[in-house]
């Protein structure tokens, strides 16, 4: 019963259970979490909105007539094809993956930083 | 001569000029078009003579101007995809699942999701469908729109 | 006197946590047939694709399956490639069988996990998770997510693979190897793993032919059918890889074949990482598919995957087939369930018989069976009357 | 009156029902603790320290529950049964001698009684599974009286040659006189460790763990016998296992371990066997806990079958050994 032996010897090593919220692991460098749109770089060309596979970028008229994409993170499914769409690499992978949020309008994040 | 060219020229001379079309695409891809009086023919000339077990899936397609039944071969790594025409008028097909029992979920698939009558299937009811489903509507035909799908599905429910 | 009694295994049971019936007719103990239904799950995603762009398609068909989804997107890329008829960059077909690779290693082991917990050996069953994890942390470095990788696009691929992480991987290979052969004995070993699994679940080989069976049931059964052998694609050309098949045609042998399998991943991944050439990793394509069509066939963790795609000179696809393997082989289950003679199926044999063929529902395609038991009646209810009835209260 | 008053307070609270609820719940800890510490993970956590009071909270919260009775059920039967578990069990654990040489309820030929309350566990669990109007449950209580069919010889053998140590003390079949019989030699591991091996998996089929968690298979017939219980009476139920369970564990510990033995006289005395009592039980309870670590559910039939074929003959073996060892050895 080979089992036996690799149980006991488990019964005195550390843990394996990572306690999630009170002990967090790193995630690797090129994660793909939250995105991060830099709208001074954005052209508004609406690349990213047309190869979102889950239309979680929006295109949005802004009060300065340009129009820029609104994002809704509960929609997103973090496959980074805008950021990789995008002619002017103003979108972004962040390593932000706790998204959940209680409120709703939180998950929207609106264009802003045209004015500059 | 490549066991592809090998396969398409046996074809050819038992069945002549009711293969229609065939094409080597690439290494191991074949395609085949052949009559509708002939599919089931062809098929079991296909396990018979040549030694095809193997059914991979039956893709159903809708061309707009006909229905095609594409069932995909998988011969010692070479896929042959023997495709079969429907004409609109009278969507109906042999089955196959006598001949190779493999193709028993992909006839009703195709079936249910086209509304192609496979003759001398044994069991045509409703494969990934629900029980309730609308009568007469076939998803994945053309003239299906989406947002009326939707509204149907919908309505029927309501 | 003994009456069949009929046992719904599924939708919701803890030994199916996957949306599927199977109603088992059971004499006594005895598992005397099988009836399958299908559909609580089905999303339309092959209607759907006609809507969207290639790719678009290709993150849905990567979320087809959330255990197997690369080879879904390989399929799809492979399918789109064809028609457009442009190779891809060799270092690119690495990194795919690369990526591939990893996700067979960690969907075998997922497997082994499940499948120890569906005959009650729950601490092989939480070791098998824990060294998954490695895998899984792998993956995530490698392509910035855990599950849906995201690593192929048509064309190429989307991340290369630079030195310091092809080190990284060759270290954790070895690790994972030492880990997967200590399973293998576990297997082999421990009694009663071998009382459950020995015998169960006879597919014979001309069932497993005649049913096109596919993956790791059929080679179980003694047919050596894989596709990275007989239709090499990606790199497996260049690979050289043992074909895994045993003989002995039940559970046992599955579970042999898909740790061996494992084994056999991981020196592929060993292999791939040597030979992987320099170069780049994408060709631009163009977004918009000439007219024609095209096949995309990988060998799943599970068996061959194929998707059919028709082209019309737009950027959207005409049609698009997707067949994952679980189909397939769910038509091989009624026959492994049911008793004939010296083969005695049990209603314990029916969780890891099923489990066997590594069923993934989610890659293959709602109603309620319920029974009034004063009248004997029984029905199934249909979404709208189970609304309905929501409406009421 | 005083007598009396003590009389109530023994059963009651020490070591009576109160005692060995709280026993009982703790044991669960344990198992479940040690249970995870043997598959490196970490278990019941938060409630309280180290998870401490988490069977606690598991009760507290099924109390809470919604109880639901199936509309086919034998509704009489299928809401007594609970009840009558937790009753059987509570009832059982009097037997058992915790600070001293016998329990509360002691008298000659009590094992046999103990065999008796030990079945009807078994028809209790077979009752309740057959008035619950489903399948599963139905499966289950099928099972669970094809695994008694099993077991019970095997168990009610080597409890009986535990007992066949007392016969050069005059022979008795009382657990007092088992432990007695047990206080001048601690060499009874030694010949009884065959008839300890049959308890232990004997105990391990009564109370339904693997590998023979067979009526109650989760991954087979959901929850067996115990499927349509839910709230309160789940919550009784459980409490009931739970006790079930500390008081095998303590029939282990009493019968061959040598369970409390007087080592000092008085209160001190009472106190140090008491901690014996349950230090010995735990040994009990972590073994039990490790066969259940390293093995898979067995199916029905392998199990009657194993059950047949080496328990059985086993168990006899090892009652001639119990009867006949002493005798060389004394000779």
């Amino acid at each position: 019963m080979p089992i036996f032996g690799e149980a006991l010897r488990n019964a005195f090593q550390r843990r394996a259970t990572l306690l999630y919220p009170f002990e967090r692991r790193d995630v690797p460098q090129d994660y793909r979490g939250k995105l991060e749109i830099d709208y001074n770089l954005c052209i508004g060309c609406g690349l990213c909105v047309k190869d979102c596979p889950s239309s979680a970028l929006e295109l949005v008229q802004m009060p300065d007539g340009k129009r820029k994409p609104r994002y809704h993170i509960a929609r997103c499914t973090f496959c980074a094809q805008c950021a990789e769409s995008c002619p002017r690499k103003a979108i972004k992978m962040t390593p932000v993956y706790e998204l959940a949020t209680y409120n709703r309008r939180a998950e929207v994040v609106e264009p802003c930083g045209t004015s500059q | 001569m490549t066991l592809e060219e090998e396969i398409v020229n046996k074809l050819k001379s038992q069945f002549g000029d009711k293969i229609l079309e065939a094409k080597i695409q690439r290494a191991r891809r074949i395609f085949i078009t052949v009559d509708r009086s002939i599919y089931k023919d062809a098929i079991r000339f296909l396990k018979n003579e040549i030694g095809v077990t193997h059914v991979s899936t039956i893709a159903g397609v809708d061309a707009i101007e006909r229905f095609e039944v594409i069932p995909l071969f998988s011969y010692k790594g070479i896929v042959i995809a023997l495709r079969g025409l429907v004409p609109k008028e009278s969507p109906s097909i042999d089955t196959i699942s006598d001949v190779i029992p493999g193709a028993f979920f992909y006839e009703k698939e195709v079936h249910e999701m086209f509304g192609i009558d496979i003759k001398g299937h044994p069991d045509l009811s409703h494969l990934e469908l629900p029980e309730d489903w609308p009568e007469g509507l076939y998803p994945l035909r053309k003239d299906v729109d989406l947002q009326e799908l939707f509204k149907q599905i919908t309505k029927e429910r309501d | 006197m003994s009456t069949i009694i009929d046992i719904p295994v599924g939708p919701q049971h803890p030994a199916l946590k996957e949306p599927i019936n199977i109603t088992c007719y059971v004499d006594g103990e005895q598992v005397i047939g099988a009836k399958l239904r299908l559909g609580y799950n089905h999303r339309g995603i092959e209607k759907a694709g006609e809507y969207q762009s290639y790719i678009q398609n290709l993150y849905i068909a990567e979320r087809i399956c959330g255990i197997c989804g690369i080879v879904h997107a390989f399929s799809l890329a492979q399918a789109t490639e064809d028609i457009i008829g442009k190779e891809i960059p060799r270092r690119a077909d690495y990194i795919r069988v690369i990526g591939l690779e990893l996700n067979r290693i960690h969907s075998h082991l997922l497997w082994l996990g499940v499948a120890a917990h569906e005959i009650g050996f729950d601490t092989l069953f939480m070791y098998v998770w824990r060294d998954r994890e490695i895998v899984m942390d792998i993956i995530e470095e490698i392509t910035g997510n855990r599950v849906t990788y995201a690593l192929i696009t048509i064309g190429g691929v989307r991340r290369d693979i630079p030195q310091e992480r092809a080190e990284k991987l060759l270290r954790v290979m070895e690790a994972l190897e030492e880990r997967v052969k200590k399973y293998r004995r576990m297997c082999l070993e421990e009694k009663t793993i071998r009382m459950r699994c020995d015998g169960v679940g006879i597919l014979r080989k001309e069932d497993a032919i005649a049913l096109c069976a596919v993956g790791p049931t059929t080679r179980a059964s003694g047919v050596s059918f894989d596709v990275r052998a007989d239709d090499p694609h990606a790199a497996y050309d260049e690979i050289p890889f043992n074909v895994v098949t045993y003989d002995t045609c039940d559970v046992t042998a599955r579970v042999l074949v898909r740790i061996d399998e494992t084994l056999e991943s991981i020196n592929i991944i060993k292999e791939a990482i040597k030979k992987m050439p320099e170069g780049p990793i994408r060709v631009r394509l163009p977004r918009v598919v000439p007219a024609g069509e095209g096949i995309g066939r990988t060998e799943a963790p599970r068996g061959e995957v194929i998707h059919y795609v028709r082209a019309n000179g737009t950027d959207k696809p005409f049609r698009w087939k997707v067949r994952s393997p679980t189909l397939a082989n769910l038509l091989s289950i009624p026959v492994m369930l049911t008793s004939k003679g010296d083969y005695v199926v049990n209603i314990a044999d029916v969780p890891i018989t099923f489990a066997s063929i590594d069923p993934c529902i989610s890659c293959t395609d709602r109603a309620v069976r319920f029974i009034d038991v004063s009248t004997g009646k029984s029905w199934v209810w249909t979404f709208s009357q189970i609304k309905r009835m929501y409406w009421r209260r | 009156m005083i007598q009396e008053v003590i009389d109530i307070l023994k059963i009651l609270i020490f070591p009576g029902f109160f005692f060995f609820s709280l026993l009982g719940l703790i044991f669960e800890w344990i198992d479940r603790k040690f249970y995870a510490r043997l598959q490196n993970r970490v278990g019941p956590l938060y409630t309280g320290p180290r998870g401490f009071f988490q069977p606690f909270a598991d009760f507290v919260k099924l109390m809470a529950k919604e109880d639901v009775v199936p509309e086919g059920a034998e509704k009489p039967i299928f809401s007594s049964i609970p009840v009558f578990a937790l009753a059987l069990s509570l009832f059982a654990v009097l037997f058992l001698p915790v600070y001293g040489t016998q329990g509360i309820l002691s008298f000659e030929g009590d094992i046999i009684v103990l065999m008796a309350i030990m079945t009807l566990f078994v028809v209790l669990v077979f009752l309740g599974g057959l008035s619950s109007a489903s399948r599963y449950s139905e499966v289950g209580a099928e099972r669970s009286i094809l695994q008694l069919l099993g077991y019970e010889i095997p168990l009610v053998a080597s409890v009986l040659g535990a007992a066949a140590i007392t016969i050069h003390t005059g022979g008795s079949l009382s657990i007092k006189g088992i432990v007695e019989a047990q206080s001048g030699w601690w060499s009874i591991l030694g010949i009884q460790a065959l008839g300890f091996a049959i308890f232990l998996l004997a105990a391990q089929a009564e109370l339904e763990r693997v590998p023979f968690d067979i009526p109650e298979a989760e991954t087979e017939i959901v929850a067996g016998w115990m499927t349509e219980y839910s709230g309160k009476k789940l919550a009784l139920l459980r409490l009931a296992r739970d006790i079930e369970l500390a008081f095998l564990c303590g029939l282990g510990a009493t019968l061959f371990l040598g369970g409390p033995q007087p080592v000092l006289p008085g209160i001190l005395g009472a106190v140090v066997s008491t901690i014996l009592f349950v230090v010995k039980s735990v040994i009990v309870l972590l073994i039990l806990t490790a066969i259940r670590a390293a093995m898979s559910r067995l199916r029905i039939d392998q199990m009657v079958n194993f059950a047949w074929k080496y328990l059985m003959p086993l168990s006899i073996l090892q009652l001639f050994l119990a009867v006949l060892l002493p005798h060389i050895i004394t000779l």
